[in-house]
């Protein structure tokens, strides 16, 4: 049961990623971007947490702490670059 | 049903071609630098595909994978630590070539390549 | 007792990962850039957080560094948001035609 | 099985966002999409056994080496209009 559920987690987390890629894709300005990719990196932490429950794993968590730590560097230089220009 | 380190071996060969039209075709230094960032990843994902192994699990040691089975349960280490120094080396290599192109605009004032045409005979 | 647990730990991810679904589409349907950071922002936090509790009903071991994964999303995601925010309000971006209030604008006018 | 379908999406979606990087039209964009497909990879990399590459992916592709980027772009910006 727990099991079909996890699997189920999965496919929602693969579909929320398909439809941030696909603002980032088309997005019409530079920071509709940056939301998208914001946002690709909070599912990438919510699959790097659903892969380690698959593996069994907890060692695997230590990488969704990093992208949980550094996740916000990169959307603070793009606003930093679009606010002042340096 | 195809294994996982070959759809990825695939994937990054793939980047690998990418980068490396997009470093050829493009005439601006930065769009350079981001396409060999963009082979770079491709070269680590080949690196680490060699070294997986269907049905077994990371190299580290704990509750989960006791130090009496390891043998049977982990995959192989090595690559994973070539690609560890890889990817800081990737690093001090972009940081260096971002160096460069600034030093050049600075000098030139421009980053097309067509510019900078005092060592074309 | 085991299986009570697993059973609410799963729904408990189903919860999060359809949270995840919801931002994205709203991400994907907002008319303007301010409507997408909400959307972004405030239902994948949500649902990030759900997958960890979920998470943390199916490895009760795993508890402590899963509560630390939620700390750090909690105290860095709305600071990049409000960052971004801050910077296209001040760069113009442009505003969906039903917004009437702009209180940023307000306050700086002021 | 669940995980080659996550590894065929994650690969589609890495090269999707590489030839987004090559051949896009705006430079900060093509940054940006370059820092996705480091994302993609450190997930991929966490797909096949590797957790410490990912850790190390994580911190250098995804946040350092875009703030490098942005930082450079932003000093040379008058000079840029591709």
């Amino acid at each position: 049961m727990a099991e079909a559920l996890v699997s189920l987690a999965v496919l929602l987390a693969g579909l929320a990623f398909l439809l941030a890629l696909w603002r980032f894709l088309a997005g019409p300005t530079a920071a509709d971007r940056v939301v998208a990719f914001d946002v690709m990196t909070v599912i990438g932490i919510s699959f790097i947490v659903i892969l380690a429950l698959l593996e069994g794993r907890g060692i695997y968590l230590d990488a969704a702490l990093v992208y949980a730590l550094l996740s916000f560097l990169g959307v603070i230089a793009v606003a930093r670059y679009l606010e002042r220009g340096y | 049903m195809v294994d996982i380190s070959l759809i990825a071996m695939a994937t990054g060969f793939v980047l690998i071609l990418i980068g490396l039209y997009g470093a050829l075709t493009n005439g601006n230094l930065l769009r350079m630098i981001v396409a060999f960032t963009v082979a770079d990843a491709g070269v680590n994902l080949v690196l680490v595909s060699v070294g997986y192994m269907r049905g077994r699990t990371a190299p580290i040691l704990d509750s989960a994978v006791p130090a009496a089975e390891a043998v049977a349960r982990i995959i192989d280490p090595v690559p994973q630590a070539l690609v560890l120094t890889a990817i800081v080396i990737g690093l001090g290599v972009t940081a260096l070539m971002l160096a460069y192109a600034y030093r050049l605009y600075e000098a030139k004032g421009t980053l097309d390549i067509a510019k900078f045409s005092e060592l074309k005979w | 007792m085991a299986g009570l647990l697993d059973i609410v730990g799963g729904l408990l991810m189903v919860g999060g990962t359809a949270f995840l679904v919801f931002g994205g589409l709203g991400l994907v349907r907002m008319p303007d850039l301010f409507n997408r950071i909400h959307a972004g922002t405030k239902a994948t936090t949500l649902g990030t957080l759900l997958t960890l509790a979920g998470a943390a009903c199916l490895r009760p071991d795993w508890g402590w560094k899963l509560l630390l994964i939620a700390v750090f999303i909690l105290s860095t995601n709305p600071l990049s948001a409000q960052v971004l925010a801050r910077a296209a309000h001040r760069i113009g971006a442009a505003m969906s035609v039903k917004t009437r209030v702009d209180r940023l604008e307000e306050d700086q006018g002021a | 099985m669940i995980l080659t379908a996550m590894t065929l999406f994650l690969c589609a979606a890495m090269i999707g966002a590489a030839l987004f990087a090559v051949l896009g039209r705006s430079l900060p964009i093509a940054i940006l999409a370059a820092g996705l497909v480091s994302l993609v990879a450190s997930i991929l990399f966490l797909v096949m056994a590797a957790p410490d590459v990912a850790m190390t992916e994580a911190a250098i592709g995804s946040g350092l080496t875009t703030f490098l980027f942005f930082f450079v772009l932003g000093r040379v910006r008058r000079g840029e209009n591709d």
